[in-house]
C-alpha cells in the first residue's frame, strides 16, 4: 500500500501523535498545529467533515426556494427550504463535471440548473433533468437519475432556528452533539418567546489566521477583554479597564464547546453604545428569568462570549452571531450575522441592524482590535524555533467547581484557560481518529 | 436604461471645482489620519455608509438598502470610531497604518434642493501596515454635498466595493 | 523624443470640461453595466480596440498596429457584445460582475480635423465576481472624440494593458 | 533509499494506483486528478516531459533567427528557425547558472547572449562564446562547450506546419504518436492548397483551472455547446438553440486524441458572424473535397472542436488554434492563435484577424462563457467531501461504431463521454509509469 | 491638526488647469519611457526624493526626514539613472516595462515664494514586465512646482509609498 | 515512528542525499536546491537555526531600550540593548498566545508589552507582569515566570560592531564560526580608527529567487560584474567595460564565507560617482595601512564582494551591508544598509547616505541589474525537464594558491567559482546533519 495525493500520511491514524500536540493536563499547546498545512488537511477530514457544522438560521430561508450557500470545511454546501418545508443540505458542485451549481450568496430558486451542461437539481438536491436525456438512454450510460443527484449532507438538524448538518453518516445526533450546551445556548436562542431571526445579510472578511485562533477567543478567551478592547470600550462606553467580577462570573464546557460569562446582565449589550436596547433587556429581564431561570436571565446580555465546537461564535447582548471557516492553514472566512429576538420591537431591531456590526463584524469599533492579534500570532508561527516553543494555557486550571445550576465542565471565574483546552481536547480526540472520508488506500502502511 | 448626456445640467464651474477641491482636501485628511479636520467637512446630519456587495442572481433583485452594511453610521457614530483610532490604547493602529485614497471620476449633479449636490466618485484605496501588508480596494462612492454657510459639507455617502468578502480583516479607515 | 509642453495648445476649458464629463460618465455607465448608454457614446464609425501587450525586444520594434487583439471590434461587433452581456441566458454575467472603472490623466489635444480631438487617459479596473475574486487592471487609452451636432461620440479607442498574459479568465467589461 | 523533495512518493510506480481514479469502463473520474499537488507534479513528469508538445506553427518562426518562447509543461522552451532551415528547440534556462536566457515572447535573434554572465547561445542552443574564456582554460575547470549548450528538446518534429517536441528521447516518432488522428488533423491543416499560417501573434490568459478541464472540453465536449453558449450564439447568429444532428455527427478518438464534429459544414464557421466567411467556405467546398474527400469537406468549418492529447486544442471553421499550459494543479495559461489557410484571401484573413478571437479569444463573446465553468469546478474539487465523489462520464457509452471511413474508435453523434474517457485512459497508462526525468534516488523503496 | 478648508487659496483657475496638465503630461512620458521629455520638466535644482516607509511606533515619531531614501537625487543624479535605462546594454530593461503612472488628487497651494506651489498629488502605479509579472504600488506625492519664464518646472518632490518592504524587485521608473 | 506535520523527511538525516546535490569536485549544483520546499524546509532548520545570523548593527542599538525587529530564517526577533549594556536577542513571539509582541521596525521601548493580553516583556526578554495576575496563582496553573519569557536566542555576540545570533547553544563560538575570514571582514569593520556605523534606516524588498542566489553572487561573482552591470558602469563612471586584472585579485573563503577582491584601491568607490569620496579613499589609504597592512589598505575600497555564511553580505568602498532573508523557496527579503567608518567626516557620510543606495539598493542604478537574474534564474526550475540539469560552477578550478599573507582557501584572479563551491559545501554539511529543532518524533524510520 502506497501514499498518493495530499491524503493524510499513516501517521494521522495513530491517536498518540495528535495528543502530544495538546497538553491539557500540562495546560501547553504545540504551535504546529495552527501552522502545519499537513494537519489542517487532516482538520478538513477529521473535524470539518465529521462534527455538525453550522450551515444557516432558520429565518434566512423561511419560504420554499430560499436558499444559503455557505461551507463545511472547505466543501460548498447549498441549504434551502424545500418545498414541504423540510430543509435540504447538498453539495455545490454539480455530479456531472463537479462545476458549482449555485452561484449567489442567498436568494430564491425553483431549481438549481448548472451552468456547464444544463443539469438541473431540485430544492433537495435530486437531479430533476438533464439536456438530451436520450444520449443516456441506455443502460450502458450507468446513468442513474436516482444517484446523480448533488451529494446530500448526510445529517440535517436544526436546534432551535440553528440549522446544522454533519457529513459523517454514523455521527450522534445533533442533540447529543450539544448535549447540555443547549443550556448556554439557550440564552440566546430562547430567552424570549417566538425565537430568533437573523437581520439583514452576512459581513465578511478574510483573515491570515488559523481559524482556531478565533474560535479559541470565542470559546473562553474572557482575559482579552480588558487588554485588547480597551480603546474600543472606551470609544463605545467612556470606559477604559473593565474590572473581571470573579465572584459572580463562570466558564463552562460541554463536549468542546465552550462559553465564558458574567451575570452583569448588560455589559455586552452596553458595548453597543444604545440606551435604549440596555433599557430594553434590563425591562425584559423578569419575563426571561420566567422563561430561563434567574441565573440565565441574569447571563442575558452579560459580558460573555461563546462558541459551539468548532467554528460557531456568538456574544449574547451584542447580538453577534459568526462562524469562521477554514480556507488554509493560514486564512480564515470570518462570516457575521445579527441575531435578534423576534419578541423585539422593530426600533430595537433597527438599532442593532447598525449598531452590532458598529461593535462586532470586520470593522466593528472593538473587533478591529481583534483581528490583527489573531493575525500575528499565526504568522509568528513561520518560524522553526518559534514553533519548538509550546504555547502556556494553564491559567486557572484550578477553578473547577460544582454548579447546582450550570452544567457541563464548570469553572469559577471568567478568567481561566479551562475551556480552551476543552476545545484543545476536543480537537485532539476527533484528530487521532479517522474520518468518514478517509481511504485506506490513500495510506501508507505502518 | 439611457440617460439625459448633458454635462454638469445647471452646475457652475466654480461649484463643481469646490466639490473636486472639497473631495481631495478630504482625501488628504484621511491619508493623514487627519480625523478632526475630516469630521469639520461632514453636516450634523450625515448618514455614511459602507454597503456590503453580496453575490445575487439578476433574479432576486439587488441588495436591499437597509441591508446590514459594514458601516452605517451618525455623526456620533463616527466620531466614536475616530474616538477609538485616536487613542493611545489601540494597539491596532500603532504603527500608524500606511493610508492612501486615491479618488477620481467627480461628477456633481443638481438635486431637488438647491444647496445640495449629488457627487459621483470612484476609489482606490491602499493601506499599508508592517512589513509585507498592503491592501487594495476599489469601487465607487454616491455622496450628498451640502452647499452652507460655511462652505461644503458631507450629507450623505454610499460606498460600494468590488469585493463581496473583504481581502483584509478590516477596513480601519474611511473610504 | 522631447515635445512641446504647451499646456492644451487651443482646446477651449469648456470643451476640456465637456470631455472629462464625458469620460467619467462612460465609466458610471459601465460601472452600472448601463450598456445602452454606453452605446449611446460612441460614433457609427467606432473602431474599439484593446491591444495585445506581448514582451518584445528594442530590437524587433513594439507590436505590429493590426496585431490579433484582444477586442478590435466596430459597433455593429460591440452591439453583439452588449447583447450577449443583457441576455438573461449569459450564465457567466449572472450575478453580475460588481466593476469599477477608474479614470484618470485626462488630456485633451486639438487634431487636424477641427471636430476631432485627441484624449489621453489612463485608467484602473477592479472586478469583482463570486466571494473572493477581484481583479485589478491598469493601462492607458488613447482616444479620438467627435464633436458633433448630438455632443461629444467616441470614434476611436486604444487601450494598452500593463498585462501581458491576463491575469483573470478575460475582460467581460469595455476599458 | 529515502524520498527527497517534492519528487514522486513511490506509489506512483504501481500503475494501479491511477487507474484506480480513471474507471473507463464505469464512465467515472476521481476528482482529485483536478486538485492534488502531487497528481500535478506527476504529470509534468509523467505527461508534459514525455509527450509531443505544441511548440509552435511554423509560419511563426519563417526566417532564420526567427524564434518564439514557450512552455512543455512548466519548462521554459525557445523555439527558433537556424541558419540551414531546420528547427531548433532547447531550454530557455543557461547552463551557468540557470538564468533565463530569452525573455521575449517572439523576435529574431542571432544568438541568445545570457543577461547574467553574457555567455551566448546560437540558433541551436550551442554555446557559442563566454565572456573571459581563458578563465575556464585549464581542464579542470570541466569546461566542455561542446556539453554546455542550451539542453536540446529530445526529439523535435512537424506535421504540416504544427511543431512539436518531446523530452522523452525514448518517445515514439511524432507520426506513430499522431497516427490515425492525422485524418482529422488534416481537416485544420490541409483542407487548401499550400497549407496553413497564424495569422498575427497570441492572446493569453491565466484561468483558475485545471489543465484537464479545457482540454477535455474541446477533445469531445458537444454537449455543453447548446448548454453554455447559448446567449453567445444569439448573440453571434441570433440563433439561441443548437440542434444535435446526431445521425450525421460523430466523436472519434486515436492515441488519446479525440474530435467530436458534424457534418453540416458551416456551423462553427457560422458563429464568426461573418456572412463573407461562410461564403468562402461553401465556395471551397468542392475544392477541399477534391483535397480530403466527401466526407472531410463536409466536417471542414462544421461544429466540431479537436484536442492533441495532452493540450493543443483547436475549432475548424472557428480557426482558433490554442494550448493549455500548465501552472500548478489548479491554474492553466490559455495562448490562443488564429489559424488559416495560406490559400485564403486577404480579405478573409483579415476578418478572421478580429473575428476569431471576437468569438474565441479569453475575451472572446462565446468563449467568455466556458471559463467561468472551468475555475469553478476546480475550485470545488478543494472540498474533501466533495473530492470523495467521482464525476459521472457515461454518456453515450453505446454508441461506439465501425465506419467505413472514419479511423480510430468512432462513435455515432457528437453527444458522448468517449473521447473525454478515451482521453484519460491515456493520461492513467502514462502515469503509471515512470517519466525520463524520475530518478531511484527520490524514491521510496517499495 | 485642523486645517482651514478654504479651497485653492490664492490659485488661479489658469494656474491649477496649467499643474494638472503638467502632472498629466509628465505621467504619459513616463508611462512612455520619454525620459528625456522628463528631464525637460525638472528645473536646474530639483530634488527627488522616494522615502523609506518604515513602520515605527508613534512614540517614536515618523521617520526622519534625511532618513536613507530609495531615491534622494539630484539633477545630475537622475541623469545618470536615465542614462542607464537608455543605454542598450541595460538588459534589465529590455523588453521594455509596461508602465502606467495613475496620477490623482491634485491640489495645488501657494507658498511664500509667489512664484512657486505646493501641490499634493496621489498615484497608482503598474508595471508589467515579461509574461506574468504585473505590480501595482500606491503612495502620495508632495511637490514644489515653479512657474518661470520657459513655464511650470519641477523643483521638488518628495514620494511617499504604503509599501514598507517594496513588494518588487525595484523601482525602475519614476513616481 | 511516523511522519507529521511540514517537518524534514528521514532521509534528510542522511548525509549522502544533500552531497549528491552539490558536487564540489566536479564542480556542478543540482538544480532542485533552488527550488525544492522541502529542501528549502530543511535549510531552515539545519542553516538558519544553527548558523551565526547577523542580527543589527551596534550603532543602531546604542542606548539602553534601543531596538530592532529582524528575522534568523523565518524567526522573527527582537534585538535589544539592555539596561546594563548588554545586548538581547529573542524572539518576537509571545510565549502566552504566540501573538507578535513588537510590530515596529526599530525605536527605543522600556518593555515589550504584547497587545493581546497585555503581557509585559523586559529589554531581555524576561516576563515582568501580567494582567490579573492572581488568575494564575495557584500552582497547578504551571505559571512559572522565569520560564515565561520570551525565548531568548540561544548565543549572541558581535564582532566588531556586528551583531550576531544562533538558535544553536551548541554552536561553536562566533570568533571560531567566523575564524580567519576576519582578517577580510576587518577590511570593512576596522579600516579606521573607532570601527563603523550604519547611516540611517534600511531599505527592504522583496525579490522572487531563492535566498541562495545573491549570496553566492556576492561570495565571488565578480565575473557577473562586466556583463550585468556595464548599463550601470557606464551611467555611473561612463566606463562601459571592466577589465580584470588576475594577476592583481584574489578570491579567498573561510568556513564557507567568501570573499573576491581587487587590489586597485578605488574601484568599487568609484562606482558611487562622488570624486570626493574616492578622493578621501585615497588620502586615508596610508592610515588604512598602518592598521590593516599594506595589502588590505589596498583592498579597502577596490572592487570586491563578500558573504558571510549564509547571507550577510556587503562591498567594500561603495558601503552597502545587507541580509538575503528567506521567505519561501522562491521569495527572498533584501534588507539593505548604508555602513560608514565613524572616523569618517559628516561631508563623505552625507554622500553616502545617497550615493551609496543610489548604486546598491533595490533601486539602485547598479543594483537594478541584478534583481531580475536571481528571480529569472530562480523561476526557471520550476521545469522538471530544467530542473534535471546540474548547473556549472567550474571556472578557475586550477587557481588555488598559497599566499604569504591572505588567509583560508586562497584562489588567484577574481574569476572563479572556487567561492561559490566552497559557500555549497558549507551547506551540503550543514544540511547533512540534524539541526538543532528536528524532533525524533517527527520522523520517519529508515
Ligand atoms: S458540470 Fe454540471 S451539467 Fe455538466
Ligand atoms: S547564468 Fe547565464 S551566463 Fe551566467
Ligand atoms: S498572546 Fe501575548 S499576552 Fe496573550
Ligand atoms: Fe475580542
Ligand atoms: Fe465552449
Ligand atoms: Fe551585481
Amino acid at each position: 500500500m502506497v501514499k498518493l495525493g495530499i491524503q493524510l500520511g499513516a501517521g494521522m491514524r495513530l491517536r498518540g501523535d495528535f495528543e502530544g500536540l495538546v497538553d491539557c493536563r500540562g495546560g501547553s499547546i504545540d504551535r504546529s498545529i495552527f501552522w502545519d498545512r499537513e494537519i489542517y488537511d487532516a482538520e478538513l477530514q477529521r473535524i470539518f467533515a465529521r462534527c455538525w457544522i453550522f450551515l444557516a438560521h432558520e429565518s434566512q430561508i423561511q419560504n420554499p426556494g430560499d436558499f444559503v450557500t455557505t461551507y463545511m470545511g472547505e466543501d460548498a454546501v447549498i441549504v434551502c427550504r424545500r418545498k414541504g418545508g423540510a430543509i435540504g443540505a447538498f453539495l455545490n458542485s454539480c455530479t456531472h463535471r463537479g462545476n458549482r451549481v449555485c452561484l449567489a450568496d442567498y436568494g430564491n430558486a425553483r431549481r438549481f440548473v448548472c451552468n456547464y451542461h444544463g443539469w438541473a437539481f431540485g430544492l433537495g438536491g435530486e437531479l430533476l433533468a438533464v439536456p438530451e436525456q436520450q444520449a443516456y438512454a441506455d443502460e450502458r450510460s450507468l446513468f442513474d437519475q436516482t444517484t446523480l443527484g448533488l451529494k446530500a449532507v448526510a445529517q440535517v438538524d436544526s436546534y432551535k432556528g440553528l440549522v446544522f448538518g454533519t457529513f459523517d453518516p454514523n455521527a450522534p445526533p445533533l442533540t447529543e452533539y450539544l448535549g447540555a450546551f443547549t443550556y448556554y445556548l439557550d440564552v440566546l436562542l430562547d430567552a424570549e418567546e417566538g425565537g430568533t431571526e437573523v437581520l439583514g445579510g452576512c459581513l465578511k472578511a478574510l483573515m491570515s489566521c488559523n481559524w482556531k485562533l478565533p474560535a479559541e477567543n470565542f470559546t473562553g478567551d474572557a482575559y482579552h477583554v480588558q487588554w485588547t478592547h480597551q480603546a474600543g470600550a472606551s470609544a463605545m462606553i467612556s470606559q477604559r479597564q473593565f474590572a473581571y467580577d470573579l465572584d459572580r462570573s463562570y466558564a463552562a464546557n460541554v463536549n468542546g464547546h465552550g462559553s465564558e460569562f458574567g451575570l452583569d446582565g448588560v455589559a455586552n449589550v452596553a458595548v453597543l453604545g444604545h440606551p435604549e436596547i440596555v433599557k430594553y433587556f434590563r425591562q425584559r429581564r423578569a419575563t426571561v428569568a420566567a422563561r430561563l431561570g434567574e441565573l440565565r436571565a441574569q447571563m442575558w446580555g452579560s459580558v460573555s462570549s461563546a462558541n459551539v465546537f468548532p467554528s460557531l461564535s456568538f456574544l449574547s447582548g451584542v447580538n453577534t452571531l459568526r462562524t469562521w471557516i477554514p480556507r488554509g492553514p493560514h486564512t480564515t472566512e470570518l462570516r457575521t450575522w445579527v441575531i435578534a429576538n423576534k419578541a423585539m420591537p422593530d426600533e430595537i431591531k433597527e438599532l442593532l441592524r447598525t449598531a452590532t456590526p458598529r461593535a462586532f463584524s470586520p470593522s466593528g469599533v472593538l473587533e478591529m482590535d481583534d483581528g490583527e492579534n489573531w493575525e500575528l500570532s499565526t504568522r509568528a508561527m513561520a518560524g522553526v524555533a518559534t514553533r519548538k516553543e509550546r504555547l502556556h494555557y494553564g491559567m486557572g486550571l484550578h477553578t473547577r467547581i460544582d454548579h447546582p445550576q450550570l452544567p457541563g465542565n464548570v469553572y469559577q471565574g471568567q478568567l481561566s484557560d479551562a475551556n480552551q483546552l476543552a476545545f484543545y481536547q476536543k480537537w485532539a480526540d476527533l484528530m487521532s481518529s479517522p474520518g468518514p472520508f478517509e481511504r485506506q488506500d490513500h495510506m501508507v502502511a505502518p | 436604461m439611457s440617460e439625459a448626456s448633458v454635462a454638469h445640467a445647471g452646475i457652475s464651474r466654480d461649484l463643481r471645482d469646490e466639490v473636486v477641491a472639497f473631495l481631495y482636501r478630504e482625501a488628504r485628511f484621511l491619508d493623514h489620519a487627519d480625523y478632526d479636520s475630516w469630521l469639520a467637512l461632514l453636516a450634523e446630519d450625515i448618514r455614511y455608509v459602507i454597503q456590503a456587495s453580496p453575490a445575487l442572481y439578476r433574479r432576486d433583485g439587488g441588495a436591499r438598502e437597509n441591508d446590514i452594511a459594514h458601516m452605517d453610521d451618525g455623526l456620533a457614530d463616527l466620531r466614536r470610531r475616530i474616538k477609538r483610532f485616536q487613542d493611545a490604547a489601540a494597539w491596532a493602529e500603532d504603527p500608524p497604518t500606511r493610508h492612501c485614497h486615491i479618488i477620481t471620476n467627480i461628477e456633481v449633479e443638481a438635486t431637488d434642493n438647491k444647496d445640495e449636490f449629488q457627487v459621483y466618485s470612484a476609489f482606490v484605496n491602499a493601506r499599508g501596515r508592517f512589513e509585507l501588508e498592503d491592501v487594495i480596494m476599489a469601487g465607487r462612492r454616491e455622496d450628498i454635498v451640502r452647499n452652507g454657510e460655511d462652505g461644503l459639507r458631507l450629507v450623505s455617502r454610499r460606498v460600494f466595493l468590488t469585493q463581496n468578502v473583504l481581502l483584509s480583516r478590516n477596513i480601519n479607515t474611511f473610504l
